[in-house]
């Protein structure tokens, strides 16, 4: 099967072109100074050293697995410096430039594929839920959030920058669930202050997005009464500039909007994953000519806000932040076993003390020598 | 003190929850205007307002799910299922989500949810409004379960119940709502997660919960008559369940029979009799026995009376309890 | 919260106005013999009065339960008469205009709501399938039944009385469920031969239709690809027509359609429901005035394709159709207690038998006087 | 004769199903071109066409949603779910349509439908994919329960299950995918519905089902050393339950410890306890024991090995019994 091709969709809304012009578009603009458009390509440089350093340290055995978003960067990062600080976000398990953007420590997230977490940070401080990984089910927790927002009040104020919005990352795959369908019902039903963010990297492991509908996805909003808008996943300031406004529309009141992020997963599903038995290297090939990154450095040096020693000084500091992963993986501790019982309840319940209590005198029977 | 019945005690419960916490909201299907289908949100809407008790789409995994994102937001919801077959669609949120929150997130993020279902049979309703599904919820750690069996229970345990951080599963036996008790709202409550001994007697222990308390209750006014002495446990909560009283009780009777109305294989009946044997073995006198509904599908109403445990049943295998 | 009028909507198909006039539509006609128009009419009323008599059998304890058509009759006798014999139908549990069309003999749905059965009907012999109670479930059924359909090359070969299509009956609360959703999904992804048949009374026992979706439910379609259509649910000569056509473009390999059927649900949701404690009477007033067989009969009269003898003679028919069911309902006998056991699986498991045996020789017991 | 691994012994006789019948078809995420995230439907797809082995949209209770459906129409679906945490979603269609289609029809409507899970953790995944759901399944009236614990049984039982008119819910124990073992495509099966003695003992009788026959049997093996003889019981079926079986060897040893991975609380352990007391009341020596995991979330994968029972608590476990 053959993927359309964004540039020959007049509804991908495109700022940049893979060649790093700078495009206008009648709805969406962005007005960044030189220094946030700089910081945007940091962002997507470090997002995607986060991820490299990852993969080679799952193949190193240091992590169980990994999920890449080799190629996604700018979906998330756009869409990540697109949520104010009030913002709450709801990920699957692919957010590691969401996370980024919400500073979460990227050891946090490698503590969770090494095994060692289920995440372990604060979704309360960091306004960043835990990774979901039962495909669409978070769709709903964001649209309960949202609605819970809207009876705080924290909507429709007027004021931006306290006013809240809620945003959902769901993937391709994911629009087939019952639970992200029942979250459009609910989120148009309550007019949530919520933005449905679809990364459709045109995968579901070995899945085309064609399995999961046989239009495009962002049209599936008009069916249940907000409207969807297709953005160009790989294009960072379409993706900031589209979520930014739908983003703003959820806090003033105005309800949900999908966004469809069109883009493309470049690597594995997860490094357990093989796509050569599914995919075409030349659809790769194709993608590789729209990779975010480079499209940005090529805007950066055509508009002359960035240099090579710039570029450079990003790469330096990629360099520091992957050793600092890598060692910070290496030197992670194993958790307590006792993590097992203590946090199943607020209060740990007379059964799990009981095995608590036995599986610690069984370990300390093995310590010393009882074991058999 | 008044005298209420148990749909009205739960009512009032509800009630006297949302006054005591703002934050405490009911969602559900048709809990609004029409009160709930057996009317235990009757006249809340008009009285705390649509933002706090409303009606939702026609969805369960949509209830529960949203009530997560609410319970993350600061919100203590409380989601009524219309009926104990209509849990099922919600059965993701709740074993994966729901469930593991707390655990998963290290006791950051508190699930302060309740999730009400009128539950078992007997009222002569069609399919899939007579299930009794508390197995699959307290085999999932992370939840609790509990089961009120008389009005003045109802009342209380539905607040202590809004009241926990944990995520609660709240079964209320549907045949009972009617049943009427003198409600004391005054009353000290005994604490949630306790069993207890409703009558006292000293041949054989019968162990039940919701609808099946007062089946064994009048069981055990029968059996008085014949001569033979029954003790009666309400379990009250079923997860997690309160070994000890179950353990005293026994400790003393030295036989035991489980009553529910749930089918037996891999039943609340066989957890009770794996943990007897396991802390009493050479304490008891016969074995555990069970008395439940068969290992089939719940039956046409015209003959559920013989599917479920009755008097005469629970008797039946007191006898053979009697007999070891 | 008010309730938009069907006739004030352009996007409604009707074809008999509720005074009787005929209309006509561009793409939607019917072309029926005089038999044919008298023939629904008698639908119309026989289905109507089986739906009054086990009301008043419900009302005397005969019952457990009825969950009333009353309103419904044309969208179901529209849509049921629509139905070629070869197409296969998955009912909600108020479709009993549908049934009698289906030839389902009404005493079989009287014993479910009397708790006699769970409906005891051949699903494969009336190509009609059991009740289904759990909203929505059925969907998903009706859709893999269409596939296999697809499978079967049951589709497409151009022979309209050969072809298969499928049904799949729902209402607007079912609209918000994630196996509905899903099931569109499906349909459209495997181009399924199906129709989905949604009622949309207005009422999802006490919630309106507003609190399922926030535009019109026909609408809910597009969002998956596949065209939707909103017919005046009252008038059964354009549920018909809406419904034949829809038939046969899913049999001859064009795919879903989803029918909203705009109509009103005169009665309480079932006998143990009242209405009163959430809707306006002048509500059913309004929509009395719309009444499906008044305005049918309203035609017959203007066409002078009947006159009052037929409409008596029907009424007789009704009338013995009623005292039948009558009888049969009290006649009905109970079933054996031994049905709970043999039928869960194609063969008894062990466990069961000795539940069947044990309870079978402790009721023997009482029969001599062994019980307490 | 030939040396397969569990995963090719399931692709096998899945492949042995699908010639024998053309009504078979497999459906699930990712079974197609990728062969499934463990390769069981490894090259189905190109040997038997996209319209027997197909790729589904990624929604659960779709897929078994409409293999209801294709089961009405005559197939015979065998759906793959990806993993044990996934079957969450199609809860519903499994319990309360799956499950009650035949006894609600009267027989008239078979359901021969396969669900294939891979169960059971040890494998260091991340969350939702080491779960062990048999209880759930268990405790629902209609359906059929199976696990494979080598690649023989994996083999025949597969093809047992696709046979079988009722709906079986066929658990495979992902953590065994890769062990080996010399398959005969022509032996006679044993029945499906028939527990085996994987090992003689007079001692103990251990019974384990799944992953966790090969923790038994090691057990089995270093116990011997020490002079102890297990017998080891591979349930293979968990509902219906073989008791014959369990019965007969625990007349022999008078002492049972039953293992498995899911938690203990209203567990698969705590209905062979309960039934083993009912029925051998005079003839054991000890309670039934149980070893599993233990009543929590299952926890990341750096623990999960202090969570799953092993070797050495089977043996701890096993002296407690003797102790007896
Ligand atoms: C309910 C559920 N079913 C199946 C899976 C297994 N699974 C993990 S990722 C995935 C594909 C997801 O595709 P998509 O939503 O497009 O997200 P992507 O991985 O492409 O980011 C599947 C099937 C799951 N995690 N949850
Ligand atoms: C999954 C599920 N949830 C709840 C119910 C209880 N219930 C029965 S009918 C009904 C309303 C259905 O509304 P709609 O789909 O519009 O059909 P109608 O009754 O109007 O024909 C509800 C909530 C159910 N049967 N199944
Ligand atoms: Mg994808
Ligand atoms: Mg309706």
């Amino acid at each position: 099967m053959t993927v359309a091709q964004p540039a020959a969709d007049p509804h991908l809304i495109q700022l940049l072109t893979p060649e790093g012009e700078r495009l206008h578009h009648p709805d969406y603009d962005v007005d960044l100074t030189d220094e946030e458009y700089r910081s945007l390509y940091r962002d997507l440089v470090l997002v995607r050293r986060i991820d490299v350093e990852a993969t080679a340290l799952q193949r190193q055995g240091e992590l169980g697995i990994w999920a890449a978003l080799l190629g996604q960067e700018a979906a998330q990062v756009g869409s990540g410096r697109a949520l104010r600080p009030q913002d709450f976000a709801f990920p699957t398990y692919r957010e590691h430039g969401v996370a980024w953007c919400r500073d979460v420590d990227p050891l946090k997230l490698l503590g969770l594929f090494r095994g060692a977490t289920n995440g372990d940070w604060d979704p309360e401080e960091t306004r960043f839920a835990l990774y979901t990984i039962v495909i669409g089910s978070q769709t709903l927790h964001a649209t309960g959030y949202a609605m819970g927002v809207t009876k705080d009040g924290a909507v429709g104020s007027g004021d931006v920058l306290k006013d809240e919005a809620v945003i959902a990352y769901f993937g391709d795959g994911a629009s087939s669930q019952g639970d992200v369908n029942e979250a459009f019902v609910w989120a148009s039903v309550y007019n949530a202050p919520i933005v449905f963010f679809c990364q459709n990297n045109q995968w579901g492991i070995s899945t085309p997005a064609a399995t999961q509908s046989r239009i495009p996805l962002y049209k599936r909003a008009e069916g249940f009464g907000f409207p969807g808008v297709r953005v160009d996943g790989n294009d960072v300031l379409a993706t900031y500039a589209v979520t930014r406004q739908a983003l703003d529309s959820a806090r003033t009141g105005q309800g949900p909007t999908l966004i469809e992020a069109f883009t493309y997963r470049m690597g594995a599903h997860t490094t357990s994953d093989d796509p050569t038995r599914y995919r075409l290297s030349s659809e790769l090939e194709a993608w590789k000519l729209k990779d975010p990154l480079e499209r940005m450095k090529a805007f950066l040096f055509k508009q002359q806000v960035a240099d090579a020693s710039f570029i450079e000084a990003v790469e330096g500091e990629a360099d520091a932040l992957a050793s600092r992963i890598r060692k910070g993986c290496l030197e992670m501790p194993d958790p307590s076993p006792m993590v097992m019982f203590d946090q199943v309840y607020e209060e740990m319940t007379p059964l799990l003390r009981t095995q608590a209590e036995e599986f610690a005198t069984y370990h300390a029977g093995f310590a010393q020598g009882g074991a058999h | 003190m008044v005298q209420l019945t148990m749909a009205k005690a739960l009512n009032e419960g509800l009630r006297a929850a949302m006054e005591r916490d703002p934050k405490v909201i009911l969602m559900g299907e048709d809990i609004g205007k029409l009160g709930g289908v057996f009317r235990v949100t009757d006249g809340l809407q008009k009285d705390f307002g649509e933002d706090r008790v409303f009606d939702t789409p026609l969805a369960e995994s949509g209830i529960v799910g949203t009530a997560i994102g609410l319970a993350m937001r600061g919100y203590r919801p409380v989601c009524e299922i219309q009926f104990d077959g209509f849990v099922f669609p919600a059965y993701d949120q709740i074993v994966s989500q729901l469930a593991k929150m707390h655990a998963r997130s290290r006791g950051r993020v508190k699930m302060p949810i309740v999730i009400r279902i009128p539950f078992g049979g007997g009222i002569g309703a069609v399919e899939h409004h007579s299930e009794s599904p508390e197995a699959y919820f307290a085999h999932t750690a992370g939840l609790k379960v509990m089961a009120c069996s008389n009005p003045i229970d109802a009342h209380f345990m539905i607040q202590q119940a809004i009241a926990s951080n944990d995520p609660v599963i709240f079964l209320e036996p549907k045949r009972r709502y009617w049943e009427k008790a003198d409600v004391d709202p005054t009353a000290m409550p005994d604490p949630l997660e306790q069993a207890r001994v409703v009558r006292s007697g000293t041949d054989v222990t019968l162990i039940a919960y919701g609808p099946m308390v007062k089946t064994c209750l009048d069981a055990a006014a029968a059996a008085e008559e014949d001569g033979r002495s029954l003790e009666v446990v309400d379990l009250r909560s079923l997860s997690p369940l309160d070994f000890q009283t179950v353990f005293e009780s026994v400790r003393r009777t030295r036989r035991a029979v489980v009553v529910h109305e749930a089918s037996s294989f891999v039943g609340l009946g066989a957890e009770i009799s794996a943990r007897l044997s396991e802390e009493l073995y050479y304490e008891m006198e016969a074995p555990v026995l069970r008395v439940t509904g068969y290992d089939a599908p719940y039956p046409p109403s015209r003959v559920e009376e013989e599917f479920l445990p009755d008097l005469d049943r629970v008797l039946h295998i007191v006898d053979k309890s009697l007999e070891y």
